[in-house]
């Protein structure tokens, strides 16, 4: 094992499939003159040249439909789309294109694309460049979608995504990339399955159901909740579609309590999803309603103080859990 | 730019090639009235857009094309699939939603695909195939395949953001392919007059330096050498084309549509002294051919017309079970993945 | 009152306001030469001029930012997309722009901008042409989302979105053009809210809970269940967002047990966010799990039998609620 | 179309006339220096663009417009803003997100919009600023208001399908709008040569049939020839105009960007030969112009920008209910509206 970041655990994943197939290949906006904007990508187009490692027009429905169609060609392209916010523009090209050629194609073609994006807000970026808007995605058929919070996942996820033979919607967060964690060594292969979420810490008292960089914020929480006799078990969904409903379940069938932690908008959401989905499946195992932890409904503010209040932190989770868990446990 | 004409020693073609050349225009119209028929009927449901009056466009860029090479289209692209190879049986039974069509029935009318004859597909958003296209074109380029692409869309096709992208990024990447605009004048009611801030595309090519012919849609052997132009540029230099091939459409923009838009007299005008298979059976009476040659080639289009509205007639419905089929590789991506216990 | 369609309801409504307010204007594709690609617009431009009633290019991402800047600018612009599956190409005016502005701009501008948009599938038109995004944009705040399902609440709700200072997206639905309801007289001036949703029917066994054409499905199952004795309420929400929940919830005070029928897909979508919603404030007057009834998670089929059983029909609500009302009452 | 230069006569201008010019261009240039340490102070977060270097393109260009003429830019609009007459110190308080700011500390440094002063809007999505103009413009088209509408935007936001919707509706529909592409080489780290397939907008232009105006960004005079043109063909004559204004950004893309993908020398070359401030105060004094006036205008520029940040630095955060102020007209607009009982 060594310790990488979240960012370096991303490139290692493409270096590594670049280097094992030569039908992948990475496009995308500043990927190689820039140096990537997150620097995800640097030093790519050195090691496998500037045909493998595609700068491309400011055009995001170019991208991804470009790579849409060179994946339907056979190749194994990686898209990265500078930020989610951008992906609205290529939004057409991925519900009404890719995730429907095999369906409405009638299964003869394919389309084992991977789109990596970042989302996420709490650097002060505004409105306009805060966003997470999995949910869009995860709402309709035809592709994966995954949101990995630790280098290690960021990593497995990755290289199983290009290995898929379906699209992936790889989302990060951009505020994870500095983040460091434990991988295997270089030369030791490994891949995370791309429909199972895992456990992160164990706990009897609430489940708290999370995805991406919440996970950290809910470990957090539950480091001080311990101390007060409060055992939350963390549920790292990360695959939001297809969802890993029954570790959500197992979890509270032993907890019967849950709170869903997200940094996305409450209304019509991922977390309202996975909710519903409990509810729907483990509702006899619920001893009260769930509870949810959300970005506020609200345009994210720039403002440093404001935007603080805007999204979860993690006393907003600690307040969540002390509000559903009964007073004998908290004792 | 002039409109290229051909000149009347029918550009160097066989007698045979000629009058196949005349079976895929009529096998086109007849094919396209038969399932118009089936429309009116209900046999045919959803949207049916007919390509009759743009045959010549059609037969003549694809017929210069290989086996291997990858045509995209719209959602008016039966033309292109026959002409491509895709057997007007499982053409006529997809849109009748059959088992035996091309995709199973689960595509319909504007979503022919047909993998072994490289008609990589019908796409029903509106300028959305010309990224795919290009898209085709760089694995093309990458792997050195030798293959070219083309990409048909209308004048409508051309506002959307997405020609703008694919315009540029071809000619920046040297995209090994042809695109052809068949500008029928008309994107459902919306005049191109109306609708274009310039009456031309080919200041649109020039900005962005990319090679531009406009041809007379109606003419088929005109077609052909622009064609040929454009796909030898493609694959031999690997630099795209943008064709204008200007044409009209006889038919309203579906089947639903009146086509109060337009007069009476503008499209009767059209139909009368411009159908391209009646100018190219003009053109093969005066090389030679006999009527009842040129007869035959239409009863036997009409026949695999016939013949296909039978087969898709005959053939069952999907299975049920291939309504949750196919909408991945990975059957387990659907949501829920449920736990092995 | 008198008999009209919800096609000519539309009409009215933009005639009526037209008339009353010479800010508004339409545009859209094919709205004047076409009569409207669904005749909703016609006649308009010969009554109103050509200033007024503007037939557009064919490119979504203008029409609605040219909206969106005329609304700005003091305008009360309807803007009309052909069908919801081409709204993704003007999805990034819509929520990073018109639905950030007035926040991003400190209270500086409003948007007041309709976007109206038939949505939904049944009639054949594929995997690209058959969808129902609604929770998309109901997602976000800075908009409103209303669904009307019938030819009264088309006209007064499209009234009452033109007169609103903010975006409203009106959602149609294609296969309820033609259908017919009774609307007061002409002259008769009359707004629906668009933050209430109305009780179509009482029942005390269970509420169905469902808005747009599926609002008539659930009227058809409630006339079939009363002759086994079976008294489902079936309650409107026409309002997504805002949504009217306390609609829904008093709803549920009263029969305890809810079933959700929506025509889109399931994960992710609107019919989640409602039942997470009334699982949240309502958990307590529920005895049963909130039942779903959804459209199949699957690009729609063309083939007219898979078609048919891709979308709800009136039968799959009947046996929903057989399966979550006690045998008792249906005796 | 050749670069236009303007005469040495100075344009026609007084003299209070020409140096209030040369202030707003220090005043922009201070301010941007001044955000800048605070940035590096961490008293403004997210994301920061400088318009530094670029100075003449946006004096020129606004200060040829009428109060009630609108302004629409991107995230890098500092400059616009200045000039458009919104106040430093309510510009500055903004980027720091105070209270004070002029959208109240809620949009920061991307998002400026000063209603007062017809700059409206900031937009931080690339390109999308160009249709939401040609509604401002549509409105002042269909209200007789004789307002122009001008537009700023990047060489990169030429790429985005935006750019291609809105010149064709502008030119279509003869919009009263000015677009001006501030073309600064770079598009973050993408040269300009290797997104564009031609390197000039020229042809891009003349692919809508809109009328097209290259200037050299960096010289002031020839810069507002260009504007006049501009304006007048709009508010005279209903047409918009396309203008490439070269330029360059003298600092990274935002703050963040150390500029690695272009040579030191590159840079230095254009701030030492070809700085805006400069050239334009040579020509000053060459129209004799004394230094210690020129040096007063600098240092005003300075303390303005001085002041600016002492205002904002005193100003307080905003109020937590601004959180969820404002997010529409109606506040019962938030989801799950409950019924008053
Ligand atoms: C993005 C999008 N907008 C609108 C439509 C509706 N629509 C379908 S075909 C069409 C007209 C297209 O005209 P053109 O490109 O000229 O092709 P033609 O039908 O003439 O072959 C329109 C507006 C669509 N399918 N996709
Ligand atoms: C749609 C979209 N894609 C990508 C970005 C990220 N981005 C912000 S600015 C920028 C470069 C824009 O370059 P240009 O238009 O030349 O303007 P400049 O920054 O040079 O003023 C990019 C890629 C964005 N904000 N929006
Ligand atoms: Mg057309
Ligand atoms: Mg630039």
């Amino acid at each position: 094992m060594r310790t990488i970041t979240y960012r370096e655990a991303l490139r290692e994943a493409m270096r590594e499939e670049m280097a094992r197939d030569q039908r992948v290949i990475v496009i995308g906006e500043d990927i190689d003159g820039y140096g990537g904007t997150y620097a995800v990508t640097k030093g790519l187009a050195d090691e496998f040249g500037r045909e493998r490692v595609r700068d491309t027009p400011l055009a995001e429905e170019i991208i991804v439909g470009t790579a849409i169609g060179a994946a339907m060609a056979g190749m194994r392209p990686v898209a990265e789309i500078m930020t989610i916010n951008f992906a609205l523009l290529a939004s057409d090209q991925i519900v009404n294109a890719a995730a429907k050629a095999r369906y409405m194609f009638g299964g003869q073609v394919s389309v084992p694309l991977v789109v990596r994006m970042p989302a996420g807000g709490g650097a002060q970026r505004g409105a306009q460049h805060s966003q997470t808007l999995e949910s869009w995605f995860a709402h309709v058929p035809g592709m994966k979608v995954v949101m990995p919070a630790t280098p290690y996942d960021a990593k497995g996820m990755l290289k199983a995504a290009i290995r898929d033979e379906d699209m992936v919607l790889l989302i990060e967060h951009e505020l994870l990339y500095g983040v460091k964690g434990e991988v295997p060594d270089e030369g030791v292969e490994y891949t995370v399955p791309l429909n199972r979420g895992e456990v992160r810490r164990e706990g009897r008292d609430v489940s708290l159901i999370t995805f991406s960089r919440s996970v950290h914020l809910c470990l957090q929480a539950a480091e001080e909740l311990a101390k007060e006799g409060i055992e939350a078990e963390v549920v790292d969904m990360r695959a939001i579609r297809p969802i890993d409903l029954d570790l959500a379940l197992d979890s509270i069938a032993k907890t019967h309590r849950a709170i869903v932690v997200e940094e996305g908008w409450k209304y019509y959401g991922t977390g309202q999803g996975m909710a519903a989905l409990i509810y729907e499946y483990g509702f006899d195992n619920l001893d009260a309603p769930i509870g949810h932890v959300t970005g506020v409904d609200t345009p994210a503010p720039y403002a440093k103080n404001l935007e603080k209040a805007a999204f979860p932190v993690r006393n907003d989770i600690i307040d969540a859990v002390r509000r559903i868990v009964p007073q004998r446990v908290a004792r | 730019m002039a409109i290229s004409k051909s000149d009347i020693s029918l550009a160097g073609l066989s007698r045979e090639e000629l009058l196949d050349l005349h079976y895929r225009m009529w096998l086109i119209r007849r094919f396209e009235e038969k399932a118009g028929e089936e429309y009116t009927l209900g046999k045919i449901g959803g949207f049916l857009h007919l390509y009759i009056g743009q045959e010549a466009v059609g037969v003549g860029m694809i017929s210069q094309l290989e086996r291997k090479d990858n045509v995209l289209s719209s959602y008016r692209e039966h033309g292109h699939a026959l002409v491509k190879g895709t057997d007007p049986n499982k053409l006529m039974a997809e849109l009748c939603g059959k088992a035996t069509g091309v995709s199973r029935g689960k595509g319909g009318s504007m979503h022919i695909f047909d993998a072994k004859n490289g008609l990589l597909g019908g796409y029903a958003i509106v300028g959305a195939q010309m990224p795919i296209a290009c898209g085709y074109a760089l694995a093309a380029q990458y792997n050195h395949t030798n293959q070219v692409t083309m990409v048909f869309f209308g004048d409508g096709a051309v506002d959307e953001g997405a020609f703008h992208e694919a315009m540029n990024l071809a000619e920046l990447w040297k995209l090994p392919m042809v695109f052809v605009c068949e500008n029928n004048l008309y994107s459902m009611g919306m005049a191109v007059q109306k609708a274009w801030s310039v009456n031309s595309l080919e200041p649109r090519a020039a900005a962005y330096g990319m090679e531009y012919e406009k041809v007379d849609g109606m003419d088929l052997l005109a077609v052909r050498d622009t064609a040929k132009r454009a796909i030898d540029r493609a694959r031999n230099e690997s630099r795209p084309t943008l064709i204008e091939a200007l044409t009209y459409r006889f038919r309203g923009h579906s089947m639903a549509d009146p086509a109060a838009y337009r007069s009476k007299e503008e499209a009767e005008q059209w139909r009368l002294n411009r159908d391209p298979i009646q100018l190219f059976a003009n053109r093969l009476r005066a090389a030679g051919v006999d009527d009842a040659t040129l007869q035959a080639i239409d009863d036997r289009a009409t026949q695999a017309a016939e013949d296909a509205a039978t087969f898709a007639d005959n053939s069952p419905f999907p299975d049920l079970s291939e309504l949750t089929a196919d909408i991945m590789v990975d059957p387990t991506g659907a949501i829920a993945w449920r736990r092995p216990r």
